[in-house]
């Protein structure tokens, strides 16, 4: 039972992660349109711009500091990059961020070479909050839940108190016409795309520390954000913050469950062979669903996508 | 011209208690219709009145919440587009809807590929087929784009499109046309011209047409109907329709002198 | 005239990091052992160049083509099993359809046993020691401690997890059945993005101890996740050392990782090695030499050039590797088994620890100390073995 | 008010606009008359600063030839485009909430979501429904009410009365002299000669990318052979 | 146009074979026969026959992507798949000693890498967009997962292993050389591009376009999106399933990196660099791509930036891709004014070609400071060997790389202007 419980507040934390990296991705995806490849990028420069300037003066100031350093980037990206870029249509936008996700991961691996950084949580927070049936919850834990919740009510301000989204949306059909009726909209693309790289920058210093900082970090992440949002349905932030939970806390489950599919196979009236190797299904007697926990997302994804194309909560066509 | 054919015969189109609502709003209540063989047909109504909605109830963009639509006899419940149009009908929008990344002559020759025969097939090539290359040519000739035949059909003007959106709705050689405003947006030489093609490239069809232009609509039609609020208020020849009181109240109103 | 050795590992890539600190150690310990001394076979220098496979099977076979064709005669591989596996059956291929260029395999670190079991061949040389013969050292050490009474084994969902999973409960089966196995599990390798649950099923299920093979990031995460948990007892690994994981552990790894391999750097064993390491740091600064292997490697290749009296017949120098006997600097002796090719020598368990570390890693003050040892381990252990030779 | 003097424009090479002459008073409704293709629409774009211009163009004393689009607007010009641009996803509400300046709020202006709706019912019974479902004349509607929104000193309607019904035009070209009594500008792109003369106090010919005739609505329909040239009718 | 089409008027094609039609193809062939005989070595073929399964994988993918519009993320699950089952058949041809020709396999390749189209296209293609896209990916990780869990059909990480040279010698040819292999792969590449360029031009081929475009106007003319892009989907599977045939061929193995996300994401940006809008563009994406990946990381540890950086210039300033740079010389070549363009090209490319040679210089020589170990400073870059560690290096390559792009940049005006020249018709419209 105390495993349940701790399985739930892990699953959240899970997915409220999950949700600190999609929540900007969906600002993105769903406002401008652009399938943003970088994204879990942005999240790792954070990470890595955290653990540089933690070195200097400690976890705090990067935790401000580095999400506001890529924040820019991304800024100086749009500008420089993805605006030129846009013109040409989404998929030379999506090649865009591809290559821009080659190249971050290689310039990071320039700085700071290919190794595990050694990225710690903070002192003041490295302690165990409570312990259930011997499972301790560090106290960085619940600290990442509150900074999560507090971005999410953030952003649904923004999203449903201002004209910004109104804009992007607007803009992603007949930017002319938008600029025809006074809003400046490359400004505002630039801000969107640099808040959301600046929330993956967040995660990216949050998470750096328990999910380590290494070059691969990025591409670990890469594609269940998408995933996320997809599920979530686009543009829609309740979708985003349902999924993320959804899969944090099917991955977790997945993870700590012990069920196997021989139970299932000798239900269905199947004996186990003696000799295994002998059997052209041997795979499916040994495997277990922890094994294949990481998969159940894109199980989910693609069965919601066959079955309700918008995913849960998104209005229109992802 | 054509007059209306014998009763016996099965009318091409036929609405019976055609109805669709959106949400809560219905926007078509109640709608039947018969239109014959070989008809030129016009839907005149005021704006929002549903003429474009029940243009897409019968070509199968949307299902009708109640009635039913029958071409030729019959019934097209249920049918997607693409079945509906392999019976030979075959129709146009009103916001302009081509092919931009293709170019003008790919616009037409696709146009004709399932009318002549070509399906789904991956064994003839296009280029090798005189009929296909030189139907597409002939197309282009008519509604006077040949000039533009081998451009990206997105960067023609706005009315040059307006005419390739024509042309791909005639090309198949249906025997049911629909045209949504087909002149909108054009010149008066322009508009002139479209409808010289028009009772030309229909000779023998039946046509569904909405106009606001009134000088189009009286001179092409046999018949008109009008629909207003989703229901139709009257339906007959030209000069009746004219002469209604309650059609010029709630469409013609006085702009009809001030037009011509 | 050089004689070349093509280093065919991850120099991009996630394993990049493993891989470029492995050319680093082999290119250092052919300057070292060979080259300085006034090279071989009067006067011909060893260099080792590094292919970048990208942990690719495919890129790995484009890679060795381009070595072969450049006329390197040594392959030098060792990340990934499954890498090896490719080059082990490209390279059979190979010799037996271009007899005039022949290339001999020298694998530093894919310890699958099938290499040296099912799949030997004439041409691959394994110098360290296999999963089995790692196993057989650590459950030999669990089997010693009488704390321990249950065990969870976790590993990552490829061929070198489950034979790392097979071998643990085999042995421990034999040589402690009281022992109980709590959990024996499978993960989808470089997926895992959190081992929380993981951490949480193994507490919750009571373990004293932990086996797995886990290496790079799901190491570094499973048992960053362990401690965070609250977990204590030891978890015995194959892979936890260097390359940044190290300094990752820090001092949450303190007393609870145990490594088994086949280098000892703490305490050291000589002046020899002391000078070794020494003149490694003053060169790589941010390095370390976390595989003693790689000496012995070069160490032995030079040798049996010698022997052989020929660098570019390699059937000749193979002949000359097998049974070979060697003293490594690093303390042990060396036998090159000449039924499997597989290396026998002195294994270790060494802990994690910052206490009576004279070489640390990644320069955090952490390294590795030797626990225990057993000398010249699975000297008998079985093989399936049956070999050609030319 | 609107000063263009000189002003061409080009697409790639072509030349579209070879000099173009005009100017608008305050409260005046000129109508820019002209067969397909002559580059009327691209005046308006010109002047917006969607197609580059080369010239002067004066508006209110100020400069705007090389200004960007939003700049223009928010100096006080509205453009009402051609090929309408309903912004797909968002409601009628959204679209016209969106015609407002970015720090305007409604009722600020001259017009108000309320005079909107009052004008055009069609759009207060779709104002909250997807606006691209609209029919054709509602999405013409609604391109014009969400420019009025911005509160602009001068629009720019390009054929504001394509695809609505006879009786439709009829209220648009009250609607257009309603504005022109709140002393706003306009520049009427019209293929409908009948209404064109009818409100607009001055008319410009264009043909061949220049301005060929200036003068009242009298006098255009005294010249018969302007009309037949440049016109057709 | 040649002499043999003058009687057809433009817009009539002749129904004989052309020459302009042909000639490209028997240039390729003749080209692909000649190659060996210029590049002997192994290495040189098997990079070589790593280019051909590429070009074949990467017009297959272009099929969807470019042709019909369909983007997506998991295509080396046909690829692999089709590989996969080669791999089977040739072990079991091998064990049970049936007579099937090596050069027949392709075959097999491409039917099982259908009929994996076939399945999984019955419902990814229902919509096109982000919904096909998603669908795409899901699949692809899930297949992928699948490589490493399901080790009976794909052996686990270690993948299926097989001997080409398993009998039943072809005219004497038992495939024991790469020569060998080589032509049996160039005969399949010709094979597969005649093909697939066939298809493009059928009606599913040319409606695949319409539908790419506008799929609801599509419908209005009598075809079914969905059938439609279902239709090129399943071509595309079984090329793509023939490109992995020639990978179990060539390589005697295949892995789960072959059916990798990696491997999926690796042909979207292939197809691309190419240019997607063109057929032959994904063959120059193939050839660059290849060349770079298995060359370029043989001078460079750091050839995966340069990969990174040449990705985001081809996007940002030539978005048709290599092929797209080429075509937008055919207009110039048909006015015959190509002359007006070497001067300013040499004038501007060379130096910029100048600044990106300083640029890499300097990226190595930073990348050698910072990565070199002491005592080890001395790099060889560019044939000439110096210390990394003196700045005077650095300097010079900074001074190489500004000069040069100052030198393109003055000189660009030039270009411009040369190209504007050359494109404009004397007297008539651009
Ligand atoms: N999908 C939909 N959802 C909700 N309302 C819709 C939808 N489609 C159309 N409508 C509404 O139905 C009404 C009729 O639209 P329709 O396009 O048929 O008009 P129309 O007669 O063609 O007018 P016009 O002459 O202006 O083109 C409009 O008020 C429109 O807003
Ligand atoms: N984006 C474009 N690229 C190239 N040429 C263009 C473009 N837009 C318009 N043109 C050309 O510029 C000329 C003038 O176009 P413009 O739209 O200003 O005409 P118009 O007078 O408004 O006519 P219409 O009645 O068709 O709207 C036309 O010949 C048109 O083909
Ligand atoms: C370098 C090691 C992590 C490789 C691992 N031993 C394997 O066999 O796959
Ligand atoms: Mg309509
Ligand atoms: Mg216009």
């Amino acid at each position: 039972m105390d495993l349940v419980v701790i399985n739930l507040i892990d699953g959240l934390v899970t997915g409220l992660l999950l949700f600190m990296l999609s929540s900007g991705l969906t600002l993105i995806f769903s406002m401008m349109g652009v399938l943003n490849f970088a994204h879990a990028s942005f999240y790792m420069l954070g990470a890595y711009f955290a653990y540089q300037i933690s070195l200097y003066v400690g976890f705090w100031p990067g935790l401000l500091i580095a999400p506001l350093i890529v924040g820019v980037l991304g800024a100086l990206v749009e500008r420089y990059g993805l605006r030129r870029v846009h013109q040409y249509g989404h998929v030379p936008e999506l090649i865009f961020t591809f290559g821009l996700a080659l190249l971050i991961e290689e310039v990071v691996q320039f700085i700071w070479g290919k190794n595990i950084v050694p990225f710690d949580e903070p002192e003041l927070l490295n302690f165990a909050l409570f312990s259930i049936g011997g499972n301790a919850i560090p106290a960085y834990k619940v600290f990442m839940i509150f900074i999560s919740i507090g971005i999410f009510l953030a952003l649904l301000y923004v999203l449903t108190r201002t004209r910004v989204g109104m804009v992007i949306q607007a803009a992603l059909s007949y930017p002319r016409t938008v600029e025809a009726l006074g809003h400046n909209v490359p400004l505002v693309f630039m801000g969107v795309f640099g808040v959301g790289t600046a929330l993956a920058g967040v995660a990216g210093v949050i998470a750096g520390p328990v999910l380590g900082t290494f070059p691969g970090m990025a591409f670990l992440l890469g594609s269940i954000v998408f995933v996320t949002i997809v599920i979530g349905g686009l543009g829609s932030l309740w979708g985003a913050l349902v999924a993320s939970l959804l899969i944090g806390w099917l991955t977790t489950f997945a993870a700590t469950s012990t069920f196997e599919f021989a139970s299932l196979l000798t239900a269905i009236g199947l004996e186990r062979p003696e000799d295994l190797s002998e059997s052209y299904i041997r795979d499916l007697w040994t495997l277990s669903l922890p094994q294949i926990g990481p998969i159940l997302p894109y199980i989910l994804m693609v069965l919601i996508l066959v079955f309700r194309p918008f995913g849960l909560f998104g209005k229109r066509d992802v | 011209m054509n007059a209306p054919m014998s009763k016996t015969a099965v009318p091409a189109l036929q609405l019976e208690g055609l109805r669709k609502s959106f949400g809560r709003t219905e926007i078509i209540r109640g709608v039947d219709l018969s239109i014959q063989r070989g008809e030129l047909h016009a839907v005149i109504g005021p704006n929002g009145a549903g003429k474009s909605t029940l243009f897409n109830l019968i070509t199968g963009r949307f299902a009708p919440t109640s009635g039913t639509v029958r071409l030729h006899g019959t019934d097209l419940a249920g049918m997607a587009p693409f079945q509906i149009n392999r019976m030979g009908l075959s129709r146009s929008f009103q916001i302009t809807n081509i092919f931009p990344k293709m170019t003008v002559f790919e616009n037409v020759r696709c146009s004709l590929l399932w009318s002549q025969g070509y399906r789904y097939s991956f064994w003839n090539l296009v280029s090798r087929s005189r009929e296909l290359n030189e139907g597409a040519d002939e197309i282009l000739e008519q509604i006077n784009l040949t000039a533009r035949r081998d451009l990206p059909a997105g960067v023609l003007s706005y009315a040059e499109q307006r005419a390739l959106e024509i042309g791909i709705t005639i090309a198949g050689g249906a025997d049911v046309i629909m045209l949504d405003e087909p002149t909108a947006g054009m010149s008066h030489s322009e508009t002139d011209y479209i409808v010289e093609l028009i009772r030309k490239v229909t000779e023998n069809k039946t046509l569904v047409m909405v106009e606001h232009d009134m000088g189009v609509v009286f001179g092409l039609a046999d018949r008109i109907s009008v629909l207003v609020y989703g229901e139709i208020i009257a339906t007959g020849r030209p000069e009746d329709v004219r002469a209604n009181p309650k059609v010029q109240e709630a469409y013609l109103g006085a702009a009809l002198e001030a037009e011509h | 005239q050089d004689i070349k050795a093509a280093f065919i590992d991850p120099l991009s890539g996630p394993f990049a990091a493993t891989g470029s600190n492995g050319l680093h150690q082999f290119q250092f310990a052919a300057d070292r052992l060979v080259n300085e001394k006034g090279g071989l076979l009067g006067g011909r220098k060893l260099v080792v160049d590094g292919f970048d496979n990208k942990t690719s099977p495919q890129e790995s076979l484009i890679q060795l083509q381009v070595a072969i064709d450049q006329g390197y005669r040594y392959i030098i591989q060792g990340n990934s099993s499954g890498v090896a596996n490719a080059l082990t059956e490209a390279i059979e291929k190979h010799n037996k359809r271009n007899p005039d260029s022949r290339v001999l395999f020298l694998n530093y670190s894919a310890v699958d046993p099938a290499l040296t079991n099912d799949k030997c061949n004439f041409w691959h040389f394994r110098f360290d020691a296999n999963a089995d013969i790692k196993m057989d050292v650590l459950t030999d050490v669990i089997a010693g401690n009488k704390d321990i009474h249950k065990v969870y084994i976790i590993g990552q969902d490829y061929s070198f997890g489950k034979a790392v999973s097979a071998a643990a409960n085999a042995m421990l089966k034999a040589k402690r059945p009281d022992i109980e196995i709590v959990g024996d599990e499978l993960h989808p390798i470089g997926k895992v993005k959190d081992f929380t649950p993981y951490a949480r099923k193994i507490t919750a299920a009571g373990a004293d101890a932990v086996i797995t093979g886990n290496w790079g990031a799901d190491m570094l995460g499973l048992g960053k996740a362990l401690v965070a948990n609250g977990y204590t007892g030891p978890v015995y690994t194959y892979y936890a050392a260097g390359s940044g994981i190290t300094a990752a552990f820090g001092e949450a790894g303190k007393g609870v990782i145990r490594l088994v391999s086949e280098g000892q750097t703490n305490p050291p064993v000589s002046d020899v090695a002391s000078a070794y390491y020494d003149a490694y740091k003053a060169k790589y600064a941010d390095g370390n030499v976390d595989q003693t292997r790689i000496t012995n490697t070069i160490a032995m290749l030079a040798a049996a050039i010698e022997k052989a009296g020929t660098a570019d017949d390699v059937v000749a120098v193979g002949k000359a590797l097998e049974g070979m006997e060697l003293d490594s600097i690093w303390g042990t002796k060396l036998f090159m088994r000449p039924q499997d090719h597989q290396l026998i020598q002195n294994m270790h368990i060494l802990q994690h620890t910052n206490e009576g570390v004279t070489y640390d890693y990644d320069n955090s003050g952490f390294g590795v100390v030797v626990e225990s040892t057993v000398e010249m381990a699975g000297m008998d252990s079985p093989t399936t073995c049956k070999m050609d030779r030319p | 008010m609107l000063e263009v003097t000189d002003l061409h424009a080009y697409y790639g090479k072509s030349h579209i606009l070879q000099g173009v002459n005009l100017s608008i008073q305050e409260g005046e409704i000129v109508a820019l008359l002209g067969r397909n293709g002559v580059g009327r629409s691209t005046t308006c774009k010109a002047i917006m600063g969607e197609v580059p211009p080369q010239g002067s163009i004066r508006f209110k004393g100020t400069e705007i030839a090389g200004k960007k689009a939003f700049e223009v607007a928010n100096l006080g010009i509205g453009y009402v485009p051609e090929n309408r641009d309903i912004f797909p996803g968002l409601t009628t509400r959204q679209n016209l909430i969106l015609g407002l300046k970015p720090r305007q709020k409604d009722g600020q202006g001259r017009w108000s979501m309320q005079d909107m709706f009052e004008l055009f019912e069609n759009l207060k019974n779709r104002a909250d429904v997807e606006a691209s479902v609209l029919s054709g004349g509602e999405q013409q509607m609604l391109t014009m009410c969400r420019t009025l929104m911005g509160d602009p000193d001068l629009v720019m309607i390009d054929e504001p009365t394509e695809g609505l019904s006879p009786q439709m035009v009829q209220r648009v070209a009250s609607l257009l002299q309603e504005i022109a009594r709140r002393g706003i500008a306009t520049l009427l792109v019209e293929q409908k000669l009948s209404i064109a003369l009818d409100i607009a106090h001055r008319v410009y010919v264009m043909g061949h990318g220049r301005v060929v005739f200036e003068g009242t609505p009298q006098e255009l329909k005294a010249r018969e052979d302007v009309r037949k040239e440049w016109l057709e009718v | 146009m040649t002499d043999t089409t003058h009687k057809s008027a433009v817009s009539t094609p002749a129904s004989r074979l052309t020459l302009g039609q042909v000639a490209p193809w028997l240039f390729a062939i003749a080209f692909l026969v000649l190659l060996p005989f210029v590049f002997k070595s192994n290495a040189a073929l098997t990079i070589m026959n790593q280019m051909m399964i590429t070009i074949v994988f990467a017009l297959a993918y272009n099929m969807l992507l470019g042709q019909g519009g369909m983007l997506s993320f998991g295509h080396a699950v046909y690829l692999g798949f089709g590989g996969f089952m080669c791999m089977h058949i040739m072990n079991a041809v091998e064990d049970n000693g049936l007579p099937l020709p090596l050069p027949l396999l392709p075959i097999f390749g491409g039917l099982f890498g259908l009929g994996l189209a076939t399945i999984i296209g019955s419902f990814s293609t229902r919509r096109a967009g982000t919904v096909f896209a998603m669908i795409s990916l899901g699949i692809g990780e899930l297949i992928a997962a699948c490589t490493v869990i399901i080790v009976v059909l794909f052996g686990g990480e270690e993948g299926i292993s097989g001997d080409r040279t398993y009998g039943l010698p072809v005219f004497g040819y038992e495939f024991l050389q790469q020569i060998e292999v080589y032509y049996v792969l160039g005969f399949w590449t010709v094979l597969s591009a005649l093909l697939m360029y066939l298809f493009s031009r059928t009606p599913v081929g040319r409606m695949a376009n319409a539908v790419r475009d506008n799929p609801e106007r599509a419908e209005f003319l009598g075809y079914s999106a969905r059938w439609v892009r279902f239709y090129s989907f399943c071509a595309s599977g079984f090329f793509a399933g023939v490109a992995g045939a020639m990978v179990a061929i060539n390589y005697e193995i295949l892995t789960e990196q072959s059916m990798s996300a990696t491997q999926s994401g690796v042909i979207l940006l292939v197809a691309f660099l190419g240019g997607v809008g063109f057929f032959f563009g994904p063959i120059i994406g193939a050839i660059v791509f290849t060349l770079l990946q298995s060359v370029l990381s043989l001078y460079t540890e750091i050839w995966q930036l340069y990969l990174g950086a040449l990705f985001l210039a081809t996007v940002m300033f030539f978005p048709g891709g290599l092929a797209g740079v080429l075509m937008m010389h055919v207009p110039v070549a048909r006015l015959g004014k190509f002359g007006l363009l070497v001067m300013p090209y040499i004038k501007t490319l060379l130096p910029a070609l100048v600044s990106v040679i300083g640029v890499s210089a300097l990226m190595e020589i930073i990348f050698h400071y910072r990565h070199a170990p002491p005592g080890d400073e001395e790099m060889t870059l560019f044939w000439v060997t110096f210390d990394s560690h003196n700045l005077l290096a650095m300097l010079i390559a900074f001074v190489v790389a500004a000069a040069g792009f100052w030198v393109a940049k003055r000189n660009s005006g030039e270009l411009r202007n040369a190209w504007h020249a050359a494109n404009t018709p004397d007297g008539g419209r651009a």
